[in-house]
């Protein structure tokens, strides 16, 4: 029980599976609403990379921070955001997390340390910078997370935030959520190497490849690189190898894909993998694991049907969102 | 990669009259410059991909091979100055920004370079880059993903902006633009892509000329991009009211056809502005400044202004339908101003 | 690195009235803000280098240390985006652009993140950064490294705008934008440095609010920056003709203070606008076409409006001269305002 | 002789130390002139970098292009620019190679190559990879080189450039001018390296750190970056290990560096280097290298001289500098 929190207690990794599952339910949902139209605009689903998500958060402390990108449903979610607020926000309804002026590519919640979501390719890791240096400044030990994408480590952004990280050692962890391509171009297209987590040599900083898929190697090497910065000795990067299971975003049916390629990486998809386990090492049966994904769905459903009760705001409510004197 | 000697030959590009939607009216005029230009690539995020993400690439890679429409990185900054470097040693690329908001990416390679290159050499070289951009809002694509922009860049001499208001606008602006010398920054409306409109295939729009696409006597009505079409709409309303509104598409905000605008605010006395932007510093600002410098006498209650609040633009449904100026504002503020004391 | 608690106690900002250079007013205000709260913060390329660039940090290392007077890398957008997330985490970051040519290279940050950052999250958090920025020309510094290009970002719901044409308002407005919990643009003039003025120490500028620096009754003349002393030596020359000009240093951009230039272009009846930038999307055009949106008489002939050509900076020393608004085009601008029909 | 053209020909290195000894000479002019007010606004000397301008563009050939930056004076002689029209620009002359308009930062001189000077940080890169492309593209096989400093590789589109160089392997050499500072600030302040060659790493190219001192030395690498670029291998970075004998711009004093620095430099002046070994071998003696510097400044001081008397332009005509249309 290497993942478990001392004798007695629930074994961690069953929370870990119960939250890949809500993710990937509530990102089912999403495609459901976005059929019905109480969803609009586009969304990016992660389905496929939960792991990433639960395993990285699972290893932060409440007072450490993350900044991410349009991508971020699973992030919020592994934080904890509640999921009326989140599918309330999709429906452009006043009680989502951003009052609903966000929308899907903006799910923030700083009572939960969700610092900010970023539209924007590469504008979210100097602000965690940011955030990791404001910590230390202020003598608090916390640290900051920051995911992106494999396609967004090609804009200058990326490096001069790398850069900064390191000459400062600021306490934060930069996550590559490599699922291989940038929208509808495969990473070989614009990048020079297939192993992301070399572009760490030049910043003398850890690079580490890691596979995005096991949430428990995940948690475990995002926990070190969280000790790591939290003890003082600086960022690390780490890549995640992932993969989504849908197009790029709503209009993309991901023609682009060899042929094979979608089943390969099915065939590795966290939720089973984590499942298999448990199922195997009798912590979590696999009765028990059908009983988990209705309960789940039936939270989901129940909390996507609150949340499409709630009123749209007003533009005049949203003035004060503008400036806060 | 080959070499552009391989190339097609430029295509025959007759004076056929076609009905074409918005996107495919972009995907022509593509077409035609790249045929009758082997100096004339297509680069940018995604283009070769799946017909570029709107779609309006579709075809090219497979007739132009994917060194003419070539795939890039995302780092616009950077690529934007890759063609800058292409343009002045003999090459005439279009560059794709997939939405407006993401030019201040760029920011550099539009403020500083592209505008000032030719200038800073005295006059040495020429910078035929064109610059595409997908603009707007409609889409609930959220905060960072609808703006159009268009005015922030008129600011810059040296750096030609062309707004389309329509299919044949898109298709004539484009040409006119790729063929340029100078660079031009050419902006789409991304609400506006599945509209169909009449198309002259091989037309070169006039530079710095804007189009009166509804005559009328009561009030003048200056558009850009997605407006056009909605101030047409509030011109049908009016009109049943007997308000005759003259619409102007203006097509260009560099260089900015004042003439066009006077004459018709000198014949009608009122104006109103239709712009999917904030009104500071914005190019209805400038139109309206303009004819004032110029001693035009013209109502302008602040009514016949209709702009939208200065708020950003918000994902929720009805918000973002709420901010753009609808037929129906755009008519109340061509109301306003006709009955105006 | 050591941490904000081992700083120093606020320091005693009397309201002490003193004599400083326009460069010593900045620091005084740097200093009183570092003083004052110690989770305000410089950093910059070079801040804690000799002074900074411009030598308005001078000292300021000496006596807060090297991590609140923070030497970064060259990387505009990089290091901006750092302070926003400083700003959403307890600090008050303000940032030093060397010039304000660089903008731009931040766009992104300056754009998309600061401005919306609050307003996207629905007004979770708030976001305190003060960028200042060096800009205008005079310095020959040439075509990359004059712009003052203040307008541009007015057009941005989210970010103040503050233009400081002396002394006294650099050092009072850059206090109100450090104490600020919105996003403050802030611009200083790089030929203003020397001159000297009078600062209230402590005192905070109101906000959004444009001073009158000079009453007169027949022509009113609206400026920033450099353009105010120029526009109070053109009130000189011409009250010696018996011209009386009022001169308005707006300070602001956004908000804009239209109520204080509507009440006096309705007593005077005249407009010059002076301003070092081009005309088009510039606060000229604004303020000229709110004024005529809200139906203020005034004279608008072109003569009274004194703008740039639409032309880049030269470096060339003629050049630069020629192509600024000088006190002589200015006056003669008013002059011209006064003898139209 | 391995620098010479073969048996009776002038040894190149002989025109190698002329030019930089141009370069030198010149840009004491240019601080002579600034004195007098004949100049103004700022100027970046390269006093002490001519090895790197002299010997890499030595390399070049005839239709290969060039990028730099502001302090780009030597690259500009080197490459053959006359420095009559060089010192009229900086005099604000109409016949200045800018008509005037540019001045010191933005030496441009198409017919020479010299295709573009950047007063922005970093934006010189991009441009030469998008010449290098537009070259291979029309089927030529001439090659771009990009000149920046060492506080450019913070920059993002440092990172951008060398990627797209990359990935297509554009025939391009980034040359890195490492004198050890941006601006006041020393490279270890904002660079977690001393050896800057190394942020090739991630971009599958060459990087290589030369003395940049030596100018037969950057020639011979600088040659063989060209052989690579020119045979369709792709780009290389090259980080020349040089030093600037006076401040960052003509209002720096330079008093950051510390004691004893400036006369190490000093000691490893390019021109006493070459010089030096051309009199040991007996190519130019010391009285033929004397009598070369006084020639070489009387053509300077006659250069200015008629630049000076040279009008200014008039704002109308810079008029048609703004639009070719
Ligand atoms: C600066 C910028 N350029 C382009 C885009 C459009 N865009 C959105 S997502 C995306 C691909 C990003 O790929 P990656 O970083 O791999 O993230 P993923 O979407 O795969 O999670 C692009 C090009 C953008 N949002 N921002
Ligand atoms: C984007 C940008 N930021 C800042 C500056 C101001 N600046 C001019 S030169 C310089 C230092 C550059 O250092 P380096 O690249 O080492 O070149 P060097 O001057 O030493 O040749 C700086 C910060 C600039 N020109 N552009
Ligand atoms: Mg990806
Ligand atoms: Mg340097």
């Amino acid at each position: 029980m290497k993942d478990g929190q001392g004798e007695g207690a629930t074994d961690r990794r069953v929370g870990w599976l119960r939250k890949m599952i809500e993710i990937r339910l509530f990102e089912e949902k999403v495609q459901e609403l976005f059929m019905k139209g109480l969803i609009q605009g586009t969304t990016h689903l992660a389905q496929g990379q939960e792991g990433v998500s639960v395993g990285a958060i699972a290893a932060m402390r409440e007072d450490d921070v993350l900044t991410m990108t349009y991508r971020g449903h699973g992030q919020a979610l592994a934080r904890g955001m509640d999921s009326e607020a989140a599918f309330a926000e999709l429906m452009g309804r006043a009680s989502g997390c951003c009052g609903g002026v966000g929308g899907s590519m903006h799910f923030t919640d700083f009572s939960k340390g969700l610092i900010g979501a970023f539209a924007i390719v590469g504008a979210g890791l100097p602000v965690a910078v940011g955030a990791a240096m404001s910590a230390r400044m202020q003598g608090k030990d916390s640290v900051a997370l920051t995911f992106f994408g494999d396609g967004s480590t090609n804009i200058g952004t990326f490096h001069e935030s790398l850069n900064m990280a390191s000459i400062w050692k600021a306490p934060v962890i930069f996550i590559i959520e490599n699922n291989l391509y940038g929208e509808y171009t495969p990473l070989r297209e614009t990048t020079p190497h297939e192993d992301l987590a070399i572009r760490a040599q030049p910043f003398q900083m850890p690079g580490i490849v890691v596979d995005g898929q096991d949430v428990g190697v995940v948690h475990d090497t995002v926990a070190e690189a969280i000790e790591r910065a939290r003890r003082g000795d600086g960022p690390s990067l780490l890549e995640m190898k992932t993969y989504r299971f849908r197009g790029h975003s709503r209009s993309d049916p991901a023609k682009y894909r060899p042929e094979g390629e979608l089943d390969r990486w099915k065939a590795r998809d966290p939720i089973t993998i984590l499942g298999a386990r448990l199922a195997e090492e009798s912590v979590l049966s696999e009765d028990d694991q059908k009983a988990a994904w209705d309960d789940i769905q039936s939270q989901i459903d129940a909390a996507a049907d609150r949340a499409a009760e709630a009123p749209f705001p007003t533009l005049e409510e949203t003035h004060r969102y503008v400036y806060a004197d | 990669m080959s070499t552009l000697t391989e190339t097609a030959p430029a295509a025959e590009v007759a004076g056929t009259e076609v009905e074409l939607t918005y996107r495919d009216a972009i995907n022509a005029a593509l077409d035609d410059a790249l045929a009758e230009d082997a100096t004339v690539l297509l680069m940018g995020e995604d283009v070769s991909s799946d017909g570029g993400v709107f779609k309006t690439n579709a075809g090219l890679v497979e007739k132009y091979g994917r060194e003419r429409i070539l795939n890039t990185p995302i780092c616009e900054n950077g690529f934007i100055g890759v063609a800058l470097g292409m343009s002045v040693t003999g090459l005439r690329p279009i560059v794709e920004i997939m939405f407006s908001d993401f030019l201040p990416t760029a920011g550099d390679a539009i403020v500083n370079e592209l505008p000032k290159f030719r200038f800073m050499s005295g006059g040495q070289t020429s910078v035929p880059v064109t610059v595409r951009s997908i603009a707007g809002a409609t889409g609930r694509f959220g905060t960072q993903h609808s703006a159009t922009g268009e005015s922030w860049y008129m600011a810059l001499p040296g750096l030609r902006v062309a707004v389309a208001g329509s299919p044949g606008a898109a298709y004539s602006l484009l040409r006119t633009a790729i063929r340029s010398n100078d660079p031009v920054l050419f902006f789409e409306h991304k609400g506006l892509y599945g509209r169909k409109g009449v198309v002259r295939r091989g037309e070169l729009a006039e530079l710095g000329k804007a189009q009166v696409v509804r005559e009328g006597a009561d009030v003048t009505i200056v558009a850009t991009l997605l407006m056009v079409e909605r101030s047409l709409a509030a011109a049908k309303a009016l009109a049943d009211d007997g308000i005759e509104a003259e619409v102007i598409d203006l097509r260009w905000l560099n260089p900015l056809d004042m003439p066009t605008v006077k004459a018709s605010v000198q014949k009608t006395g009122r104006l109103v502005v239709a712009e999917e932007q904030p009104h500071p510093a914005g190019w209805g600002a400038t139109v309206i400044s303009r004819l004032a410098m110029d001693n035009v006498s013209f109502r302008a209650a602040p009514a016949a202004v209709s702009l939208p609040d200065h708020l950003p633009i918000s994902y929720s449904p009805p918000l973002e339908d709420a901010i753009l100026p609808s037929p129906e504002r755009i008519a109340d503020a061509a109301r306003g101003a006709v009955s105006a004391r």
